[in-house]
């Protein structure tokens, strides 16, 4: 059997989905993809109830919903983490309850958890810089673009790609920025720094709205666009077509949600899943981009456009 | 002598003076941060800051603090594109409808400091998060690229060079100036702020005042909110974080007593643009997150320092 | 307690201030006893650990922030310094420091800042909310100096006993208010009361009032980043961004619970009421099983609730 | 007197604020044994000079002696070890916390470090008792009435044990019967050796109990000397520095015009089912001991406080305002008695309290009229004698000075009924007639004027009829030449009329 699971519990299941911040739109999207697989699980007979709390970005309030999980015995927790490693003891303590624990997309230090699920944010710095790094020759000089300090995901991703600058002793990083994971901000930042730096080679960005603020700067301030790493979010996809940016993007594709529910439910059936699932990035290019733009219409304007999903992707992940 | 000792206790001269100084030695040290289009850009930036600093100016002066101005802003900049009705070319119903729902929930936000006797820090508080509440069930839905046309033109144009937005907060600033020292409802203000007894006592109503005052306060979220909007071209949840605490900051940098009843507009103006330009000298200096965040703290404290000695309680 | 303070005049005094707050007392025994309700567990060793657990880092910054209202100040530093206090936990106590140094350097920095920060509001006369501002920055950036993603080590025993399923963390913060409790029995302590109502008087009383406001920036520095070390106990790590939404709470508790911006005005035990309200309504709105948004809109509601529904009635009793 | 050495003295002292000279080398030595007045008009600078003595604040030029030693760097704790007390005229005490904690605070009783409450209790017991206050230790300051508050300050300061205690204006909130309390407690106090300085407008007060003098005018000590062998009069002229007229102008002669105010069954706050009656060109005024019901009275006609009546007429309209702003445009005005709270927007300038309640009638087009609004405001304060530059704040004027603005921003309202709580407190002699006679002239222009007052002369002389409240009832009405001071302090003490002790504000 899977970690934590003892067999003990029995179908229909409740599952908590304990959100660290339900506002965002990338929230908002994961939980629309919980939502419609809890919906095909009840379908099924295997889930009778979804519990969802929003911790308003408070890691504190986060231990004291999966604490409150716990209290109310669901059978499953579908968790982000708001911190990497402050919720490590309350998760381990539902775990020793026998409650199935699926960790995605932010993820615990604890192993004593049924199942994490992520892509690989290591991975996701490191193809950015390697694509940049060939956009450019490996000669230019660049500026990188990170999420906020002090959190793991931004740290991972940043981290992934020093090994591939270090290699490339011809790209010269100017300099980083650190914002919230938001256009405004980021194109703030982005125009000052043009101001300073006249002579701009390419945009390590590793983040979508950050990519999106960074080609917005350029576009007002009438500088020629450079070539920009970032992820699917619709605005700066878009903005890609129509400026015809040189341009390459991963996902960290919203249906993890859906696959961290559906992991859960198989682990409580018996079936022994993965202590990681590692979900591989897709990668958005010149060659891919009008599909990802075609559908663009089903997502929200600020949302993400995140690649289709089916049940047998999600056997796939699972047979690891 | 006595012309220079003047302009060192006019602390929203100082300021100025000080946002200056700061502009001269960054133009003069740092490449590109001095150019024309830079300065510009931090004008512009400084006057969404600034117009969410209005109504907060005036907050604080009666001696409370909206704590909904965030929430009120990225209200007015999600809602915007929905209310916008398609069969309205200027795009003017739409503003005006958005508007109108900023002035409610400041109305709502006075009614409950004055009727319900709320303390304001609390019931914006409450409000704040009622709207996030709000905006949970209106995100992710369908379009937020703004097309509105008045909007975008506030957003993206430059008239003479300027762009739609400074010119905005010319006007603002104009009004609130106007409001603050040459209208009654000013003076009145500033006297419930000082003291709610005594104003009340000599006919200062508190309830209508408080009233107009969160109105008011509500009005320049949204206003600043649809600025937002025309800069970005879109709206998104959170678009108007942000804004909270960097409009407070910029009310006190500008010598407004948190405690009310003393300041001006006056001050918040370079305290809007003293905090953007810190902002964007930290942003171009290579440091690591941890020296930033200090280097920044550093300056801010350094000029308050300089400009924002309190008087002797 | 010594003899004196069980004497009649010191016994009469406490009373009369739980006057005022008999509207708070009701609303939030309302809540715990629907608690009990919803959550029969809550009454056992355990529950009633993990439950105070949650509530106790609020606790001690709210008693912070709590502090310097009374004295007529403020502070926008809390989160950072509770941060902090994880952050010098986590990294001190892994190492040769161990536990008893680690709790040293903890309320070192605490009492440090703390006293720094007092002694520019008092001795140059800025004003403490701006001060706090700045310093909130500087002592982020300490943090994440020291710790720059989530990490660190802290001890598992400390970690089972500050926060395992022994009520401890409530002990301590009966011991905790104990101390506040002597310390406001004693001259300096009063003080504080005195020079937050009327600084003038006390000046003139022989009240050392910038002495009073440093030592208050102190202690409160103290509590902060007591609170950041128990955090860290509680996560088992540390976490340079954690503490960041404590600021705002803190306040939001402190007015709860009846202490004034001007000074002077409130009780401690008013703003420890107005915390335990504010955490116990996070559980009781799970337990009811609200979605995010009525989650949202309920706490608006339950915060304005518990300050004009005693007011409202408060004049309406005066009234007739 | 003695002719021990001074305990405390100043030495040709020079301060000044902003540039603004207020004392020019002032001398004062205060012996044990002696109650030594201090007199001046307003602003002449008296409270200055005993912050100075007290260690508020340091002298510019010049030193403060104490024992005959100079001291340097005089703090308020440093003087109060040396055994200094001062009653403050603005209270010094916190609202929030306690009676006993109040009267205690800088001098907390201790043991292990803590405050030794019983032995505070047993100390507070002890000075409260002397001051007659009887009200629960325990409570906090704020609930308590401003005189009472008063008494509070004054046994804070004898809680010390003083050598040397300096009372700024300590009867102007008090009644008649707290007065007299004090002045035994002072007695006493003198003939134990310590030395006082008392600071009062009341000359019947520094007449009673003082023995020595020390005028203060334009900056410099205009009278060093024994008060033996001056009369009342002689003391005036010491004052103000020539011959003066009489305090109260002439009463009314001839009727009272047509009815103003005309109320049946009015209650508000403690004041049950009274009758008033008011005409034009009459003062009437309201007396009683502190806290009968007085200041409700005030408010509730006022429209600060709730108020019914079982038939209202106002100036022609009937019913009672409901708020302050329909009462205002009734032609209703209040002067509170607690002008630093109740009546001044303090930080802010004589010209903006001034204008305050005129804002919207100088308006013009939604703007302010500045040229029309610096007319006014120069225009009251040449007519009230308001003196020197209307920018400046309130706070730094003088007390008499903040009464007058306080008094001068309803002017411009014409109002027709004028509500007045104890306009005189804390006035220099001058002043007082000043405002007497202002008074005297709204009457005559038609208005009625209302006044409470704690000053029994002013009620005896000033006015033309006299309602004394108790418990908040209307205990008698008075007039013509029934008012007397003993019929005014029998009724408020519940004595049949003319059978009261007819004390004198200080004995
Ligand atoms: N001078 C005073 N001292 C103590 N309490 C007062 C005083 N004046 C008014 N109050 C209290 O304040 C409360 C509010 O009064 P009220 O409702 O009349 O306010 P208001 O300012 O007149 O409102 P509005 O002008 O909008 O009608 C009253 O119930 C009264 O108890
Ligand atoms: N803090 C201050 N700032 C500026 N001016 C002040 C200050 N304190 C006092 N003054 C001025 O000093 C002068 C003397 O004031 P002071 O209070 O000593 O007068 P006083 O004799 O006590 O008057 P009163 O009888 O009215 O109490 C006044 O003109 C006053 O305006
Ligand atoms: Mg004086
Ligand atoms: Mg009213």
């Amino acid at each position: 059997a899977s970690t934590c699971v003892k067999g003990d519990r029995k179908a229909p299941y409740t599952i908590g989905w304990a959100n660290i911040y339900s506002v965002p739109t990338w929230m908002k999207q994961t939980e629309g993809t919980i939502t419609a697989e809890v919906d095909e699980l009840k379908k099924a007979g295997l889930v009778k109830d979804l519990m969802i709390t929003d911790a308003q970005g408070n890691a504190q309030t986060q231990i004291q919903h999966i604490q409150s999980m716990i209290d109310a015995n669901v059978d499953a927790i579908v968790v982000i983490a708001g911190s990497s490693n402050a919720l490590d003891r309350v998760i381990s303590d539902a775990c020793d309850k026998g409650i199935a624990i699926v960790n995605f997309d932010s993820l615990v230090n604890t192993d004593k958890v049924t199942a994490k699920i992520n892509t690989d944010s290591s991975e996701w710095g490191g193809e950015a810089a390697k694509w940049l790094v060939n956009q450019l020759g490996g000669k230019g000089k660049i500026i990188v673009m990170n999420g906020p300090a002090g959190i793991s995901v931004s740290d991972d991703r940043r981290k992934g790609a020093q090994p591939v600058l270090d290699a490339n002793k011809g790209i010269e990083i100017i300099t980083e920025t650190n914002t919230e994971y938001n256009v405004a901000p980021a194109q703030e930042a982005m125009t000052s720094l043009l101001f300073a730096n006249q002579e701009i080679d390419g945009v390590l960005s590793l983040g979508g709205a950050l990519s999106a603020g960074s080609v917005l700067a350029f576009d007002r301030q009438g500088r020629e666009q450079v070539p920009i790493t970032g992820e699917n979010a619709r605005q700066f996809l878009e903005l890609w077509k129509e400026k015809g940016l040189k341009g390459w993007a991963t996902m960290q594709p919203n249906w993890l949600g859906a696959l961290s529910v559906y992991t859960a439910v198989q682990a409580l059936e018996g079936k022994t899943v993965p202590a990681f699932i590692k979900v591989p990035l897709p990668v958005i290019d010149d060659s891919s981009i009008d599909s990802y733009l075609a559908r663009a219409d089903k997502f929200p304007a600020d949302g993400y456009i995140y690649s289709d999903y089916d049940k047998a992707l999600f056997d796939k992940l699972l047979a690891q | 002598m006595t012309r220079v000792k003047a302009i060192l206790r006019n602390p929203p001269l100082l300021t100025f003076l000080l946002v200056a100084l700061v502009w001269l030695v960054a133009g003069l040290s740092l490449r590109g941060f001095g150019a024309y289009g830079h300065l510009r850009y931090l004008l512009e930036i400084a006057a969404v800051i600034g117009i969410a600093a209005a109504g907060q100016t005036l907050v604080v002066l009666m001696g409370g603090i909206d704590l909904s101005v965030g929430a009120v802003i990225t209200v007015t900049a999600i809602l915007l594109p929905l209310l916008s009705p398609a069969w309205d070319p200027t795009g003017l119903v739409g503003v005006a409808l958005v508007l109108t729902i900023a002035i409610g929930i400041g109305l709502l936000n006075g009614a409950g400091a004055t009727f319900l006797k709320v303390p304001p820090i609390i019931m914006t508080l409450a409000m704040a998060t009622f709207l996030q509440g709000m905006l949970v069930l209106v995100a992710g839905g369908s379009a937020v690229t703004v097309q509105n046309p008045a909007v975008l033109l506030l957003g993206q144009s430059r008239p003479l060079g300027v762009p739609a937005g400074v010119v905005l907060w010319v006007l603002v600033s104009a009004g609130m100036l106007l409001l603050i020292h040459r209208m009654p409802i000013g003076a009145r203000f500033l006297a419930l702020g000082a003291n709610p007894l005594a104003a009340r006592l000599s006919g200062v109503s508190t309830t209508r005042n408080t009233l107009i005052l969160y109105a008011l306060s509500g009005f320049f979220a949204g206003l600043a909110g649809l600025l937002l909007l025309g800069m970005n071209r879109q709206g998104y949840v959170g678009i108007g974080d942000p804004y909270l605490l960097t409009s407070i900051a910029a009310v006190v940098l500008g010598g407004t007593s948190i405690l009310g009843g003393r300041g001006t507009y006056a001050g918040t103006i370079p305290g809007a643009i003293l905090l953007v330009t810190t902002t964007a000298l930290i942003t171009v200096v290579n440091a690591s997150p941890g020296w930033r965040s200090i280097m920044f703290g550093t300056l801010i404290l350094a000029l308050l320092m300089i400009s924002g000695r309190e008087a002797r309680r | 307690m010594t003899q004196a303070s069980s004497s009649g005049l010191y016994g009469a005094i406490q009373r009369r201030r739980n006057r005022g707050l008999v509207g708070l007392y009701l609303v939030v025994g309302a809540f715990l006893l629907l608690y009990a309700v919803l959550f029969p567990g809550i009454l056992t060793i355990g529950g009633f650990s993990k439950f105070t657990q949650n509530w106790f880092p609020l606790a001690l910054v709210t008693m912070a922030q709590a502090l310097l209202m009374l004295n007529g100040g403020i502070t926008l530093a809390i989160g950072p310094l509770v941060s902090l206090g994880a952050v010098i936990a986590a990294t001190t106590m892994g190492s040769a420091f161990g536990v008893p140094g680690g709790i040293l350097a903890v309320i070192a920095a605490g009492l440090g800042i703390g006293a720094a920060t007092g002694a520019i509001v008092a001795l140059l006369r800025l004003p403490a909310i701006i001060v706090t501002l700045a310093g909130s920055f500087i002592i982020t950036g300490v943090a994440l100096i020291l710790l720059p993603r989530p990490g660190g080590f802290v001890p598992g025993w400390l970690s089972t006993l500050l926060a395992g399923h022994t009520p401890v963390a409530f002990l301590l913060l009966l011991v905790i208010l104990a101390l506040w409790k002597i310390f406001l029995a004693t001259p300096l302590g009063l003080a504080i009361y005195a020079a937050g109502d009327n600084p003038v008087g006390a000046f003139r009383s022989g009240v050392p009032i910038e002495r009073v406001k440093i030592v208050s920036f102190a202690l409160s520095g103290v509590l902060a980043a007591l609170a950041g070390l128990f955090v860290a106990a509680q996560t088992g790590s540390g976490d340079p961004i954690i503490g960041a939404p404590f600021t705002l709470n803190s306040i939001a508790a402190a007015v709860l619970g009846g202490v004034g911006f001007l000074g002077g005005k409130g009780t401690m035990r008013g703003a420890v009421c107005g915390s335990l309200l504010l955490s116990v309504m996070i559980n009781v709105m799970f337990f009811l099983g609200f979605p995010p948004v009525a989650q949202y809109v309920a706490q608006g509601l339950i915060i304005v609730g518990a300050v004009a529904v005693p007011a409202r009635l408060a004049l309406w009793r005066a009234a007739r | 007197m003695t002719d021990a050495g001074p305990l405390l003295e100043a030495r040709r002292v020079f301060k000044g604020f902003f540039g603004n000279p207020v004392l020019k080398g002032v001398d004062i030595a205060l012996r044990p044994g002696r109650v030594h007045a201090l007199l001046g008009e307003n602003g002449a600078g008296k409270s200055t000079l005993i912050n100075l003595l007290s260690g508020a604040l340091a002298p510019d030029e010049g030193l403060i002696a104490i024992d005959g030693r100079p001291v340097s760097r005089l703090s308020p704790a440093t003087a109060r070890a040396a055994g200094i007390a001062v009653v403050q005229q603005e209270l010094s005490l916190a609202g929030e916390l306690s009676i006993a904690e109040n009267i205690g605070l800088g001098a907390y009783p201790r043991r292990f470090g803590l405050i030794d409450y019983a032995a505070l209790a047993r100390g507070v017991r002890e000075v409260c008792d002397l001051v007659g206050l009887t009200e629960p230790l325990d409570m906090p300051v704020a609930d308590l009435a401003l005189g009472r508050r008063q008494m509070v300050e004054i046994a804070k300061a004898l809680f010390r044990k003083p050598r040397v205690l300096i009372l700024d204006e300590p009867t102007s909130s008090l009644s008649a019967h707290e007065a007299g309390v004090l002045g035994r407690v002072i007695a006493t106090l003198r003939d134990r050796g310590v030395a006082i300085l008392y600071i009062s407008h009341r000359l019947n007060e520094v007449q009673a109990l003082c023995s020595h003098v020390t005028v203060l005018k334009d900056g410099g000590v205009t009278a060093d000397r024994s008060l033996a062998g001056i009369d009342g009069e002689g003391l005036v002229r010491l004052m103000v520095g020539r011959e003066t007229g009489e305090l109260f102008p002439p009463r009314r002669q001839g009727q009272a015009g047509g009815m103003r105010l005309d109320i049946e069954g009015f209650s508000a706050g403690l004041v049950r089912h009274a009758r008033l009656v008011g005409r034009a060109g009459e003062i009437v005024g309201i007396g009683g001991l502190v806290g009968q019901g007085q200041e409700d009275l005030l408010l509730g006609l006022y429209g600060a406080i709730p108020a019914r009546a079982d038939r209202a007429e106002i100036d022609g309209r009937s019913g009672l305002p409901a708020n302050v702003a329909a009462a205002n445009a009734a032609g209703m005005v209040y002067v509170p008695a607690d002008r630093k709270h109740e009546g001044l927007v303090l930080p802010h300038s004589i010209a903006s309290n001034i204008l305050l309640p005129s804002l919207g009638r100088l308006a013009r087009g939604g703007l302010r009229d500045r040229r029309a609004e610096a007319g006014l405001v120069a225009d009251l304060a040449r007519q009230l004698m308001i003196k020197g530059d209307v920018a400046r704040p309130v706070q730094a004027l003088s007390g008499g000075n903040q009464q007058k603005v306080a008094l001068a921003k309803w002017l411009p309202l014409d109002p027709g009924v004028l509500l007045l709580n104890d306009p005189t407190r804390g006035v220099d002699i001058e002043t007082k007639r000043e405002i007497y006679l202002m008074l005297r002239r709204f009457a005559a222009e038609g208005r009625l004027v209302i006044l409470a007052s704690s000053d029994t002369p002013e009620l005896v002389n000033l006015c033309d009829r006299v309602l004394v409240l108790r418990e908040g009832q209307v205990a008698a009405e008075l007039s013509g030449p029934s008012i007397t001071e003993a019929a005014i302090v029998g009724a408020a003490m519940g004595v049949e009329q003319g059978a009261g002790p007819g004390r004198r504000a200080v004995q």
